[in-house]
């Protein structure tokens, strides 16, 4: 089952490279749902009340080093997995929708990505993970390259070299985890049995001076692809230069591996470092916050009031994740998902917008409302969510991570709140800019066709869903998580149903020092 | 069926009203859109009938009901449930809410009738009326935030309703950015409530309170400044009062019902509704007593040099919610309450009166334009005269009661509180006089052109539409005030709706008459009768002392009012011309928007423009210049070395060896 | 005479060689340079044998000779190989490839 | 005596080496290693290595130097410009050359095996004579030998690749 | 005087017979006319029945006639991928020029020649096998360079390689008179020993004899600083040349400097550790650096492989059974990865007027997916991108590091790694994006750019098109499942010691 899940869209891909042009997006759509499909039958069958590993495949891949093809799922990347399937949907619809140019390639690049992705997240050996954190690049290359904007007209850089500009910055990052995630199996082997299995390795345990600087390897690669404040230098040109599906599921999903690959690997590995560091990762994502923030709202490219809205909003999850408390990862989880779910919807209107309006300088559009309220109703409502507005499954993201930071480090809660109501500004911004406002002249007033409609409307849906009930995610995602946190936290793995107990609220505090030796 | 239940469907009409238009906006003709829009509310009113009956057939004591749908988000030990709580208090902001709500749409109806995006309008009014119940009913913090941001976006949404006016657009972003303001507090709050009670229910945080604090705890004492900020964000009060009069961008039928009845209440509300935190804290209710004492003499004053009609009626709504503020904070609960009924009647009246006059004048709302539409528009001056009297507190109406039984209150309870009582006579005087003001400019005297041409032909002027704010041609793709809107005199629904709440605002007053029956205070009594603020009850004597006075105050307003504007008009001028800095001073508003830009927009946006422009370039990218440009040297380096002279590839290759060599020599022991 | 004497010799030959590849530009010389940098080698070699008493090193010496045989013989044939190509006969002039 | 004779082949090797160096015209420069290898072949010789000195002798400053001497008379020894195009190699060179010497000296002079201070054990009078080099060649020694002998033949045929006249390699 | 030959264990050294006979055979073919045309076919003869009976051989641990060579895993995997190698080479040289100009046969005899000789390399056991085997490997190399006569470029990096070759082989011969001199032996085990029980760790003499091997034996893996002849000779050399020098080369002096350090100098181990550390770490960087910018691919690959060495020493610095494990693995994804990409220069070269400039592949991806797949797959191969063999190899290296405590080595390969991706995928760029802005065009015989297309067809022949998929293939291949390749190399690894 979770075999299919993985490898179906590769084995999609690959087909469709031999099919002729016209059929291969809807192939490759095909494929995308039926990736869809065997991840939503995953889910029904998931027992929520466990915080274990389930659906697991293990089987000894390079013996030689070490290394399992070993996967499974949890509270922790059920609904990532959910989220990346959703939104290729989306985003490979919406590309099939419309002309590309070497269809098969891009199509079979889209899957391809879609696997990575979907590998990383259902990693559960160490090494695993690595590989598939850095097989997700490559498709990206090629898409945001190939099929990119060539900026160097406006003194830009060209899309090739945008691209390599974030590969490289992303390369980084994910080497250095290469060599640390090495470190880690052998150090914790201590000349003993040699494996990469996150579980075992969360037994062994490793020593303190080493987690120290692991730990910074790590967090060096989930930083960059967020990206989190100074880290973020290669966002601003890729995102210009991407073509925009590729883009969407792009920031929809992939920055959320960086997130997750701190709750799966970083906490339970490195816990004292965790504890160590927290502040310091605390600054960076608040850092994160504000400057993302400032940044959107100064922003004129559409594209990049996006692009960097995200850095903000992944700084908010960071802080979530390092409030080391139950409630604050729960609510950075389920922030991962709704903030995937939102942007994704964003860059795809973007992409229609740029094709009524023609340009992607907010300055040069507006008005769009009045001929276009299906477009302006679903705009408005992914907007909302984006500002977290109270009622919205984004708001109970935020309230659980501002809770989370709040009772354990009132400062940091304090500065990050002053984020929401920046990204209130820039998201109405970017509403009001492009829906409201005189329609310049050249600005083609069109309501969006029932593709397009077909392609946002069930993210929306999803959208409004969460709204509703954001507890199917929360209720899901907590056992996992409590587990988690309470392996750095020292705290013994508590029950599930503590939510009902009387002093369940009191969390568990870090300890003052320590954590695992 | 249970209150609770009734309660359920209380929300549910508005909900399902603003879906149905919302879905139905191509289909559905106008008026269906209007109609519906309008039974739903009045169904939601009903249904609030029901739960006030439900309430009543129970003891006094067992008035309080709590019921949830569903686990909204419960994890990690924090549970949030999606429930309501019905009490006396909340009964009574329900009925206020969907009674004044079923009018102003009944008047939208008519008002609004030839307006583009009619069915926007009353999708958006229902969704409002929805959010504003929500908040009113929410059993938990967290709801009561989520309907506070409902209700702020749909205020918002109305603000801009006009949206391809940039005035709009802006003054809707600014109402949107200070209520997300507000809603920041609330949800610090609601953590430190967590932190401290470990719930976020209504009904265990009161509970918990008194056991876990002490009298004016800093704990406490922050958390009920926390939801003061929420108040004050919502309800306009110093110094987050900025976005209310911009709001007036929005459509009168909204200015009438969000920004005088309903929903600038809700801080008033709010106070009341957690005011056992505040009883526990003293100096936090003495902040907010003070505030909304500083508010209602700044407003009132503010009000006195409007000249923009709705403006200034936008005024006076802040310096009355001053009023409520004061009473719900120093213990006059019940008062303030009342109070707050009072006002949403004849603010209501007095915005709907003015609607009518705009659009008569064709979207002009300078007042010194104005005059004599006593003659061209009989129906809607008389209205308007009964909401300035109710206003201007004029003996017998509603507002005289309810303003005097929080001056009264005050005094009764002594000590400083005398000061409220004192100024807020001082406030009345005001009050008194900028409503007249109004009145005497706009009703008697000369018909000006527009009234005259309704006087001759009958018909709505028309002018060439323009924003007067900015002067540019208005986009009348989708509309804009006074876009042939419609005057009371020619459409039924709005007359209807005028008339009944002309005939509240007269005699509303008369079911809480000092001595007499207090219905509302013995109705309110169950919710706070934890409070040992209910202890201090003003004799009757003393009410009806301090009701005489009020009402000499009153009229020595209206008198002079009516010796400046109508006696001797020369005279305002004079004053003006004698008092030019205090003049441009109040004129400006007290420079309070200009405080802000200065203190906080500019600033926010400079650092954008600085992180943008330099640091995003130098440091940023800097790294990555830098990186490039050491490695580019290193190639630069290589490749000279690289000459092509296999001579100097034989010299490295020993100059190597002869290094490692060394190496080695060096080594050896 | 002692070993060292032999060794320090040849260390000073293989030097000279050493120096004479870096400063003659005649590739014939260069060849020639290296032939006396691999006797050096060979020197040592026997120096060595004698030290330890076996013949190893002799023999050693001997195959030495066959290589710096054949080293000589195919940079001959380049050299005459260049020179038929009409090229100039001088390492330095040779340095089409470089960067 | 025989540190005389060890100093006169010292010499004439060091001379012969430094003339190979120095020679402005190849064809001296032949010459010059023609003397630095006889001198060569006296110095194994007092090594005890007689049948190396007479390969030495037979090999070198017969068949090969004979080769050189062809191939420079073919080629025309045109002596070379003294202008140096590389900066700092003249310098350099010498200098590094010096340092090789003093680094190997070093080695050599500081090291704690004693046997470099002897003139090695006595040997018997078969040392080094063509029959332990024969012995030694065929059994310990028979790959390296028959490898030689390939090399040898490879060199050969490269020789015929690379100088032969019949392909167009002249007319170009 | 009684001469009692030594045991020959035929067996063992048949592979070494067979290329032998095979030389003789090549030459001979190309004796007679007719024959001529026969000579790669016998080449690829010689070449695959040398590679059976190397399989043949395969688990045997031996010492070959009176300890001159070893037999074992190691030597057998390095000479496979010699002979794989030079199989390949003789399908490149197909239609190629060089071959042509050198006569078809004497090119293919000294071909086999320098395999021959890698393979005795590979299988030395004392000194004197050694040095003659390293030139019986390095001479007909520099024959091969030079052969394409007609262009200078080739004879310049004919002579250059000559020049600096002997200078190298020199040193390294000097280096051995000392290690003979100091130990009194010429074989390795012999080294050792004497190393070990005669009190010379760390004297001197030893030492400076460990310098010039080490200088010997850098040079021939084109380690930096004695790395200069590297990017000369690729460029210069006929490219079938340049693939087999790029990756057969460099394996077997691999092999011998495994073996010369980890067995003969074992004992020295921790004085020679650091040095070959920093040494390869200044390969690193000196070749990623250095191929950045280059126009021609040849002489890129030629400072990758520069690169390359230095991540492959560190198989040899950390002296254990995992790093030679390390070593093998990653010259065998090497010798894919670049073979794959060099038949795709091969192909371009001869149909392009462009010579092995970057401009030959640009646009690659539309008009030639056949070849411009593999080449892309090697590029990422190369800069060790998941899912090939490259990756499995960055994999094995890095965790040999660390586990030899040499984490810091590692990280300076995983930044290597970060650099060499610029100008790997500028490659790659330049085939599927076309965006590649134009450089100018590089005046040297190299890659004569007005030279004419040889062979339009090029890139539908069989024979480059072939192997370009196959190596693509096999790197794609052993980076999904490794572990038959991991074998390989770890029983390599575990026959050393």
């Amino acid at each position: 089952m979770i075999n299919v899940l993985l490898w179906l869209p590769l084995a999609v891909g690959i087909v469709g490279l031999f099919l002729p042009k016209k059929v291969t997006g809807w192939w490759a759509t095909l494929g995308a749902v039926a990736t869809l499909g065997v991840a939503i039958g995953m889910a029904l069958g998931f027992d929520s009340g466990s915080s274990g590993l389930q659906y697991t495949v293990d089987t000894s891949w390079i013996p030689g080093l070490g290394v399992d093809y070993s996967l499974g799922i949890d509270g922790l990347n059920l609904f990532l997995v959910l989220l990346t399937t959703v939104i290729w949907v989306g985003g490979i619809a919406f590309a099939a929708f419309r002309e590309q140019e070497r269809p098969q390639l891009f199509f079979f690049l889209m899957l391809i990505a879609e696997t990575a992705t979907l590998g990383a997240f259902l990693a559960q050996d160490l090494l695993l993970f690595v590989l598939f954190f850095d097989l997700m690049l490559v498709p990206f290359y090629f898409l945001f390259g190939a099929w990119g904007h060539d900026r160097s007209g406006e003194g830009g850089l060209t899309a090739p070299a945008a691209t390599l500009k974030m590969f490289i910055y992303t390369l980084i990052g994910s080497l250095l985890m290469l060599v640390a995630a090495i470190a880690t199996a052998i150090l914790s082997a201590k000349g003993g049995h040699l494996t990469f299995s996150i579980q075992e390795l969360q037994q062994q345990g490793l020593g303190t001076g080493s987690q120290r600087w692991i730990f910074w390897f790590f967090a060096a690669a989930f930083l960059v692809k967020m990206p989190a404040f100074l880290l973020h230098g290669w966002m601003p040109d890729a995102y210009r230069a991407a073509p925009l599906p590729a883009l969407a599921v792009f920031s929809g999903v992939l920055a959320k591996v960086g997130a997750y690959g701190f709750l799966r690997i970083v906490l339970p590995l490195f816990p004292a470092a965790t504890i160590e560091f927290q502040e310091v990762l605390l600054v960076i994502a608040l850092a994160s916050i504000l400057y993302g923030s400032v940044m959107a709202f100064t922003q004129t490219n559409v594209r990049l009031i996006a692009g960097y809205s995200s850095v903000a909003q992944l700084g908010f999850i960071t802080a979530g994740i390092f409030a080391l408390r139950a409630d604050g990862a729960d609510g950075a989880l389920l922030q991962m998902v709704n903030h995937g779910l939102v942007v994704a919807p964003i860059f795809v209107i973007v992409a229609i917008l740029v094709e009524r309006t023609g340009t992607e300088d907010i300055r040069e559009m507006g008005g769009m409302a009045l001929r276009a309220p299906v477009l302006a109703a679903l705009f408005l409502i992914v907007a909302l969510a984006t500002l977290a507005m109270p009622g919205s499954a984004n708001f109970i993201g935020e309230f659980y991570i501002l809770n989370g930071l709040f009772q354990t480090k009132i400062v940091f809660a304090f500065v990050a709140i002053s984020g929401v109501a920046m990204s209130a500004y820039y998201a109405l911004r970017l509403y009001q800019g492009t829906m409201h406002n005189r329609k310049p002249d050249g600005v083609a007033s069109r309501e969006i066709g029932w593709r397009d409609g077909i392609v946002l409307a069930p993210l929306v849906l999803c959208i409004l869903g969460l709204a509703l009930y954001p507890q199917l995610i929360l209720h899901r995602t907590d056992p996992s998580v409590k587990q988690t946190v309470a392996i750095v936290t020292g705290g013994p793995a508590p029950k599930a149903q503590l939510a009902d107990s009387e002093d369940g609220w009191t969390g568990y505090a870090p300890l003052a020092s320590g954590g695992k030796p | 069926m249970s209150a609770t239940a009734w309660a359920w469907l209380v929300l549910l009409f508005p909900l399902l009203g603003s879906i149905t238009i919302a879905l139905g906006f191509r289909v559905l003709p106008a008026r269906a859109a209007g109609l519906i829009g309008t039974v739903a509310i009045g169904a939601a009113f009903a249904c609030g009938l029901g739960v006030l009956v439900s309430l009543l057939g129970e003891a006094p004591d067992a008035r309080h009901h709590a019921s949830s749908l569903w686990d909204y988000a419960s994890a990690a030990g924090l549970d949030i449930k999606l429930g309501i709580y019905v009490d006396p208090l909340s009964t009574f902001m329900v009925l206020i809410v969907s009674g004044v709500s079923t009018l102003i749409h009944l008047y939208s109806f008519g008002y609004m009738q030839s307006d583009q995006g009619y069915r926007r309008f009353f999708s958006y009014l229902n969704f409002f009326v929805f959010s504003m119940l929500l908040l009113v009913l929410a059993g938990n913090f967290v709801l009561l935030i989520v309907g506070w941001a409902f209700v702020g976006f749909a205020s918002y949404a109305l603000i801009s309703f006009w949206y391809r006016r940039t005035t709009a657009t802006r003054a809707g972003m600014k109402a949107f950015v200070i209520n997300v303001v507000g809603d920041i507090g609330l949800t610090l709050a609601a953590f430190l409530i967590f932190r401290e009670l470990g719930t976020f229910e209504y009904e265990d945080a009161f509970a918990k309170a008194g056991q876990v604090f002490h009298t004016n705890e800093w704990t406490i004492t922050a958390i009920c400044l926390l939801l003061l900020v929420g108040a004050f964000a919502k309800s306009a009060q110093l110094p987050f009062h900025t976005w209310l009069p911009d709001a007036m961008e929005g459509p009168t039928p909204v200015s009438s019902l969000i920004h005088a009845a309903t929903m600038v209440t809700a801080g008033v509300y709010l106070i009341a509704r957690t005011h056992p935190f505040f009883v526990l804290a003293p100096t936090a209710a003495d902040v907010a007593a003070f505030v909304g004492l500083a508010t209602l003499l700044v407003a009132g004053t503010i009000a006195l040099v409007m000249t923009d009609l709705k403006r200034a009626i936008a005024y006076s709504t802040m310096s009355q919610i001053g009023y409520m503020v004061v009473g719900v904070s120093i213990g006059a609960y019940s008062a303030g309450m009342f109070h707050l009924m009072t006002h949403a009647f004849f603010k209501a009246l007095l915005f709907m009166a003015a609607g009518s006059i705009i659009a008569a004048m064709a979207n002009e709302q300078n007042m010194d334009r104005m005059s004599g539409f006593g003659k061209a528009m009989r129906f809607t001056s008389i209205t308007m005269l009964c909401g300035a009297l109710a206003l201007a507190a004029f003996p017998g109406t509603s507002g005289f009661f309810s303003k005097d039984e929080i001056l009264a209150y005050a005094s009764a309870r002594g000590g400083m509180y005398l000061i409220f009582t004192v100024l807020g006579y001082v406030g009345a005087l005001l009050t008194a006089v900028y409503t007249f003001r109004l009145v005497f400019r706009v009703l008697p005297g000369k018909p000006c052109p527009e009234a005259q041409e309704l006087i001759d032909t009958g018909h709505v002027h028309h002018a060439h539409p323009f924003n007067p704010a900015t002067g540019e041609e208005e986009d009348t793709d989708v509309g804009f005030p006074g876009a042939d809107h419609h005057i009371a005199e020619q459409s039924a629904p709005m007359r209807v709706a005028m008339g009944v709440l002309a005939f509240l605002a007269l005699f509303a007053g008369l079911v809480q008459v000092p001595g007499v029956d207090e219905t509302i205070t013995h109705f309110l009594d169950p919710v706070f009768a934890d409070s040992p603020l209910t202890q201090i009850v003003p004799s009757v004597g003393a009410s009806w002392f301090g009701l005489a006075i009020g009402a000499v105050i009153s009229l020595a307003g209206i008198g002079i009012a009516y010796l400046a504007y109508v006696a001797r008009p020369e005279l305002p001028g004079k004053l003006e011309a004698r008092l030019r800095p205090l003049h441009t001073f109040l004129y400006n508003k007290w420079y309070f928007d200009e405080a802000i830009d200065f203190l906080i927009v500019r600033p926010a946006l400079a650092i954008g423009r600085f992180a943008n422009s330099v640091f995003e370039r130098f440091v940023v990218d800097g790294v990555v210049t830098g990186t490039q440009g050491t490695v580019r040297g290193g190639t630069a380096f290589v490749r000279a070395v690289q000459n092509g002279f296999v001579r100097s590839y034989a010299l490295l290759l020993l100059v190597g060896f002869a290094g490692l060599a060394l190496y080695f020599l060096i080594q050896s022991s | 005479m002692n070993i060292s004497w032999y060794i320090v010799l040849s260390s000073l030959l293989f030097a000279t060689g050493a120096v004479g590849i870096l400063i003659r530009r005649s590739p014939m010389v260069i060849l020639l340079c290296l032939e006396l940098m691999l006797n050096a080698g060979n020197l040592a070699l026997v120096a060595f044998s004698r030290m330890v008493g076996n013949q190893e090193g002799q023999v050693f010496a001997l195959v030495v000779m066959v290589v710096a045989a054949c080293e000589v013989v195919v940079g001959l044939g380049l050299i005459v190989a260049i020179f038929r190509r009409k090229l100039p006969l001088d390492v330095d002039d040779l340095r089409t490839l470089r960067g | 005596m025989e540190a005389v004779l060890f100093f006169v082949a010292a010499i004439g090797a060091l001379g012969g080496a430094i003339g190979v160096v120095a020679m402005r015209n190849p064809f001296y420069s032949v010459l010059a290693l023609i003397i630095h290898l006889f001198s060569l072949a006296a110095l194994f010789l007092l090594l005890t290595a007689a049948f190396i000195a007479a390969a030495q002798v037979v090999v070198y400053a017969g068949a090969v130097m004979v080769l050189y001497v062809f191939v420079v008379a073919y080629v025309g020894g045109g002596g070379e410009s003294a202008w140096e195009p590389i900066p700092g190699q003249r310098f350099l060179a010498p200098l590094l050359g010096i340092a090789l010497f003093v680094e190997l000296s070093i080695a050599v002079l500081s090291s704690a095996l004693l046997a470099l201070e002897t003139e090695g054990p006595d040997v018997g009078s078969g040392f080094g004579n063509p029959a332990a080099i024969g012995h030694l060649l065929l059994e310990k020694f028979l790959v390296p030998f028959e490898a030689s002998s390939i090399l040898l033949m490879l060199a050969a045929v490269g020789a015929i690749v690379l100088a032969n006249r019949k392909r167009e390699g002249e007319a170009a | 005087m009684n001469f009692n030959a030594p045991h020959i264990d035929y067996a063992g050294i048949s592979p070494i017979i067979a290329l032998t006979v095979g030389i003789c055979v090549v030459l001979l073919s190309a004796v007679f006319k007719p024959t001529r045309r026969l000579a790669p076919g016998l080449t690829l003869l010689t070449l695959v029945a040398t590679a059976g009976l190397l399989i043949w051989q395969w688990g045997e641990t031996k010492q070959l006639v009176t300890g001159a060579l070893r037999l074992d895993d190691l030597a057998i995997s390095i000479s496979l991928i010699a002979v794989l190698t030079a199989a390949f080479a003789v399908l490149f040289s197909i239609r190629e020029p060089a071959a042509e100009e050198a006569g078809s046969g004497e090119y293919h005899t000294l071909l086999l020649g320098s395999v021959l000789g890698m393979v005795l390399l590979s299988e030395a056991y004392n000194l004197v096998s050694f040095f003659v085997a390293l030139e019986t490997l390095s001479i007909p190399l520099y024959i091969l360079c030079a052969t394409n006569l007609r262009r200078e470029g080739s004879l310049e990096s004919g002579l250059k390689y000559l020049i600096v070759g002997s200078l190298g082989s020199a040193t390294l011969l000097y280096g051995m008179a000392f290690l003979y001199g100091g130990t009194g032996s010429t074989g390795f085990e012999g080294i050792a020993i004497g190393i070990a029980h005669g009190g010379l760790t760390g004297d001197p003499l030893i030492m400076i004899g460990i310098a010039m091997a080490a200088v010997g034996l850098a040079f021939k893996t084109s380690i930096a600083p004695f790395h200069q002849w590297t990017p000369d000779v690729y460029q210069g050399a006929p490219t079938p040349i340049t693939s087999f020098m790029a990756v057969a080369t460099k394996a077997a002096a691999f092999a011998v400097f495994l073996r010369f350090f980890d067995v003969a100098l074992g004992p020295e181990a921790s004085d020679w550790q650091p040095a070959l550390a920093v040494l390869a770490a200044i390969s690193i960087v000196v070749g990623n650096v250095g191929a950045l910018g280059q126009d021609s691919l040849k002489r890129l690959l030629g400072y990758s492989g520069i690169a390359q060495a230095g991540y492959m020493l560190g198989g040899i610095v950390v002296a254990s059974e995992s790093g030679v494990s390390a070593l093998v693995f990653y010259l065998a994804a090497y010798a894919f990865m670049n073979l794959a990409a060099f038949a795709v220069i091969v192909a371009r070269e001869r149909e392009t007027h462009f010579g092995d400039d970057i401009r030959a592949v640009r646009g690659l991806g539309a008009e030639r997916p056949w070849l411009a797949w593999p080449l892309t797959i090697a590029m990422l191969a190369l800069a060790g991108l998941p899912a090939t063999a490259g990756f499995i190899g960055k994999l094995y290296l890095i965790e040999a590091l660390v586990e030899g405590d040499y984490t810091w080595l590692a990280v300076f390969i995983a930044i290597g790694t970060m650099i060499s991706v610029a100008y790997y995928l500028r490659v790659v760029a330049a085939m599927w994006m076309g965006q590649e802005q134009p450089g100018a065009v590089p005046a040297i015989a190299g890659a004569s750019p007005e030279a004419d297309p040889v062979d339009p067809e090029a890139s539908r022949r069989w024979y480059l098109v072939g192997p370009a998929v196959l190596c693509a293939a096999a790197t794609v291949f052993f980076g999904v499942i490794p572990q038959p390749l991991v074998d390989f190399a770890s029983h390599a690894g575990a026959s050393l010691f």
